[in-house]
């Protein structure tokens, strides 16, 4: 089991003969995702890697294929569109790396994803791993293992950081999920937690928070109010000033509200473990697992 | 980004809103001829990006030319948090019946543009919102339709009882959204907005912060970008693609990922250090930009000692290692620095460290208790 | 029992102060529609007819009074707003009588009014009744009474005359509703077929449809499947040339699409009566009230 | 309301669209002097609210200015489909290397407007519809969303293998959809697309109908109406604020509602009798709209009888009686009237009828029998 990406993934790659898609493509196919096609308009008709055809448009990858996923790799300006491109072929479940996406275009991708009831992830986020199943974005794939942590993040490295430290551990993961640092995404912690909840193979759930906004608020309550699963949190950016964002769109302090101090009080209000250091999941993770 | 409150005039009285005239002045000269062009009661406003430039005497009224230059001497120059005034606007005064507060968030829960007007305008509006919430009205604005006719009047009636100041409200609501969004802004604010004695609706002050994202395809808004507004170092962070803001402490960071370079932060102070900067390399694998982390890291007199905490996923580990000899070859370290590195190709990075006279651990933890100890004792590891 | 409107409806009249309005808002006083409150921007505050509080906005009107019906006499260029505000303020059910509104701006109004969950009727149209229960829109209630037979029509006199020639010769109705002429508005003739069949008071559905488009085709189909109560169907404008709009935005054939023998074809394979006249339904709906 | 495809053609160059040089001539004179500043060969078309055009002759080559005057001289005057050609448009001819179909229509079914594209253009879309659908792509656009650039370029992939080509249509998409929405359309063609033997992509014809409900909010769109190029009955109807259709028959009908009127006109045809026109009178209850209405149906020399069916809900029918009586006297019938009048003050109307002279009956199908029998037979009732 695990979440949103598994061995039944069939997975388009749009943007696959640009810098990035091309590089992770190949990424993505060594580790066994199902790569089925590519989408480049003006190279329909070709292939990739002479094995991966290449299609003008989504609508035509889907007809020619029946692939259930997508992930995106286009430049910030054309991200949008490529959205709203897969979520009106009938894609599931689009997974968006691109980085740098305006707000406001965001705020019009989301409705429409969601009036055609496809699942977003991201933009701005590293992707979903399964281990050993399905690697749909650019998370690293030898920093995971198989097993029964889920894990979810709004942010990239910290998330490869952690993850690496469990598997070193020798603590597997169900399904690893990068939900991205912007301001408004397609999922957030709440969804990623429900399915964590609801899926057999996970036991514990390890919560990657930054400042910025309230989603880590409402997932400490979605936690206390809904899951019987144990959930370890962190939240990164305890020294950062108010106002000034952290690299991330979304990591900025708002007046007094934001701080980290807050998530971590809803942390502990809704009974979850709090990591205060990074390595602090493995003990935190390996006292849950056995309990 | 940020602009100055005269830019976000120019754009709002470009979408139609009634502003009462001003002008910019970067000498006490300029500032009086602008007050004699005006030929009434002017306020002399510093153009700084911090709030709170009142309380710091950066707002004047001046009742005749003379004294329009008098108070532009005073501001011009003036230091308020940390920033040099380096303009000023020359505005003119306006007779105020009562202020209302008008702004546009872009709203992280509803994922909308949210507004949010008060009538208790003209003060701090999270201070209201804080104690007096029922004196705010938020309407979230559903982007596929923009601000409706309806929506606008209801909230120019949340202002105003009377229909002809509703109206004029409504329609500068309408101006502010259409602003906001051809703006790329992330908050798009007037406050006050006042009416006058004669009945009119007006935008005395205004404030645009711009989502970065928008940058690229807003070339008109890109050229607003003030330099001298800012941190040098900042700057000169940005142009070589690095996203560096300085702090107080004495561990200067490097980082791959905001994520990872927060976190990092936070590692140092718990381990009792205190850190120099956030500063985020990005994604990409290119040396330059290690060196350019390392200029920028270094100016800073601060910092005691360098902390780098790379974790190799697309970053290749032996690029920052590369970087790393190549910069500190052209331009010898005056500080102790501490490396981490894992991921992709640590094994070539190290070699690299270590054949050029460096040495580098694996473990995040480890690494920064060093740089702690480095910047606070002295002591080289 | 009725459809959409009956003794229960607690109505708002948007433009209850301009020269349509105020004429129709005392008919509906008169008829025993509960008007609840007026609308119209800058007289909050005001009475109508000493009786009835006007506000200056719907959310206002809401608030105050709890209506869960409007009815819409504003200007065409105002009307899609107007609706928009209606349903944005939690109004369930809008009644929008105006006339010439443009058929892009239904196009926008549509998808919104659905997502909000509410229903529309119109816009161009003249209202529904439900004898001795409530009148909403502009239909003489004189001409109606009580009874049996469910009335629908894309026409205003038209259906004044069919429904005057049931009563006159003493066939009551259960609701009368005027769909209205243009090529999009918010309810059709199948989901009024289906409140129809749904409707325990309701023995026999006249309908009354006219050239132009598809909708009587795919009501025909509808009662065919779905349908167990009789209706009898009238097509207006089988003398009418091609291409040319008769009246009505909505009326009009194009190229071989939309005649009345198209329709009535359509009636007839669906078992349905067919009247030829107006007249014709006073023994097509008398022979199925007694079968 | 139609609007003539030198019109249509440029607002759509307004738009960006890429349409071969013209202009229009009312002599032939200007048609010479046109295709000598074009300096190419011509097209000589003829401007009119019709299809079929060019089966009839109204559009012509011609390879020199003086064969374009020759042609011009040929077309204007001509009369197509009975509408006399008061204007040409000569335009560039152009090198035609493939043609396709684009056109956007308000679709009632998906209630949103519709693309329709095709590569098999520059014939009738509707037959390429009914015998070869597979033909043409249909794709609805959200009006929230407007055309978004990923169905621009899928319909131009429909069209063109080729990137650039299909580039180059994706953005006459855009422009023609962009066309369609300001200009309030119900619908919006291009046909043929044409690809020039040098790969260009422009557009030869173009074809806009506008939704009459947008004219009130579109002066600029309001003003392109020609009324030379419609039944002078029509114009006179539509300035009194009727709607007027004239048919074959000869019974003239004024009806108040537009169903009511159809199926006052049906009910004629069933009562063995040809309608002479569609008459509504609206909802208004000015008796001047009566007087109106009765000088445009007597205008028309093939009334033989005159039939009145008004269903009084808002109407007054003792103000209908009463423009009766006003237009009867000041100028009497020629020919007989029957007049079915119900509903709100009918006690009233029937009084004032009566008491000038005139007999009215309530009963609709009555009063169709009694006119058809005078407009056949002659017999008054």
């Amino acid at each position: 089991m695990s979440i949103f990406a598994d061995r039944n993934s069939t997975v388009i790659v749009q943007g696959i003969t640009g810098r990035d898609g091309s590089f992770h493509a190949r990424q993505m196919i060594e580790y066994g995702t199902r790569i089925v096609a590519g989408v480049t308009p003006g190279k329909g008709g070709q292939t990739f890697e002479s094995v991966v055809p290449i299609f003008n448009t989504v609508a035509d990858a889907v007809q020619a294929t029946g692939a259930n996923t997508s992930v995106i790799y286009v430049p910030p300006m054309f991200a949008a569109d490529a959205i709203m491109e897969a979520a009106d072929s009938g894609i599931a479940f689009i997974v968006a790396i691109t980085e740098g996406v305006p707000v406001l275009d965001m705020a019009r991708v989301y409705p429409y994803v969601k009036e055609r009831g496809a699942r977003l992830l991201g933009a701005n986020c590293p992707g979903i791993i399964t281990p050993g199943q399905a690697k749909v974005g650019i998370i690293p794939g030898r920093i995971c293992a198989s097993g029964s942590v889920g894990v979810v993040s709004r942010s990239g490295t910290l998330t490869y950081e952690v993850v690496y430290q469990l598997t070193r551990a020798g603590i597997g993961q169900s399904t690893c999920v990068g939900i991205g640092g912007d301001p408004i995404s397609g999922t957030n912690f709440i969804d990623c937690l429900a399915a964590f909840e609801a899926d057999a193979e996970t036991k514990v759930v390890c919560m990657m928070g930054e400042i910025g906004g309230t989603d880590e608020q409402e997932a400490a309550t979605f936690v206390r109010e809904h899951m019987s699963k144990p959930v370890v949190g962190f939240i990164a950016g305890q020294t950062a000033p108010p106002g000034r964002r952290m690299g991330h769109a979304g990591a900025i302090i708002s007046g007094a509200s934001g701080t980290a101090a807050e998530k971590i009080a809803a942390f502990q209000e809704a009974g979850m473990g709090v990591a205060k250091r990074p390595k602090d999941f493995v003990e935190l993770v390996k006292a849950r697992l056995n309990s | 980004m940020n602009i100055h409150e005269y830019q976000a005039k120019e754009i709002l009285r470009a979408a139609g809103v009634p502003i009462p005239p001003g002008e910019i002045a970067t000498t006490p000269d300029q500032a009086e001829a602008i007050a004699r062009r005006i030929g009434k009661a002017v306020v002399v406003k510093a153009q700084v990006h911090v709030g709170g430039r009142g309380k710091a005497g950066g707002v004047k009224l001046a009742k005749s030319p003379e004294e329009a230059r008098e108070k532009a001497q005073a501001i011009l120059g003036m230091s308020i948090k940390g920033l040099t005034v380096q303009k000023v606007l020359v505005a003119e005064a306006a007779d105020i019946a009562s202020e209302a507060y008008v702004g546009i968030i872009m709203d992280r829960a509803s994922k909308r543009p949210v507004f949010m007007v008060s009538a208790a305008g003209g003060i701090d509006i999270e201070e209201v919102a804080a104690t007096t919430p029922e004196k705010i009205l938020k309407l979230p604005i559903d982007p596929r339709y923009g601000l409706l006719p309806f929506q606008a009047m209801r909230l120019g009636f949340f202002l105003y009882d009377d229909l002809a100041k509703a109206r004029a409200a409504a329609r500068i609501m309408g101006q502010l959204y259409r602003a906001f969004v051809d703006s790329g802004c992330s908050l798009a604010e007037i406050n006050p907005l006042v009416v006058t004695p004669a009945g009119e609706v007006v935008a005395i002050d205004a404030k645009m912060a711009i989502d970065d994202n928008e940058l690229d395809r807003r070339s008109s808004i890109a050229v607003l970008r003030d330099e001298s507004a800012e941190a040098p170092s900042e700057v000169q962070a940005r142009n070589a693609g690095l996203t560096f803001i300085k702090l107080d402490g004495n561990v200067g960071c490097c980082v791959n990922g905001a994520g990872l370079a927060m976190a990092t932060m936070d590692l140092v102070k718990y381990y009792g250090g205190e850190p120099a900067n956030f500063l985020d390399i990005g994604g990409s694998s290119n040396p330059e930009k290690v060196v350019n982390a390392l200029r920028i890291i270094t100016a800073d007199t601060n910092v005691k000692a360098i902390l780098f905490n790379i974790f190799g996923g697309i970053t290749r580990t032996d690029d920052v290692a590369n970087g790393i000899v190549t910069a500190t070859k052209t331009n010898p370290l005056q500080v102790p620095i501490v490396i981490r590195l894992t991921g992709t190709n640590e094994e070539l990075a190290m070699k690299i460290l270590t054949e050029n006279g460096f040495s580098a651990s694996s473990d995040m933890d480890e690494a920064v208790q060093r740089a702690v100890a480095l910047a606070t004792g002295g002591k080289a590891a």
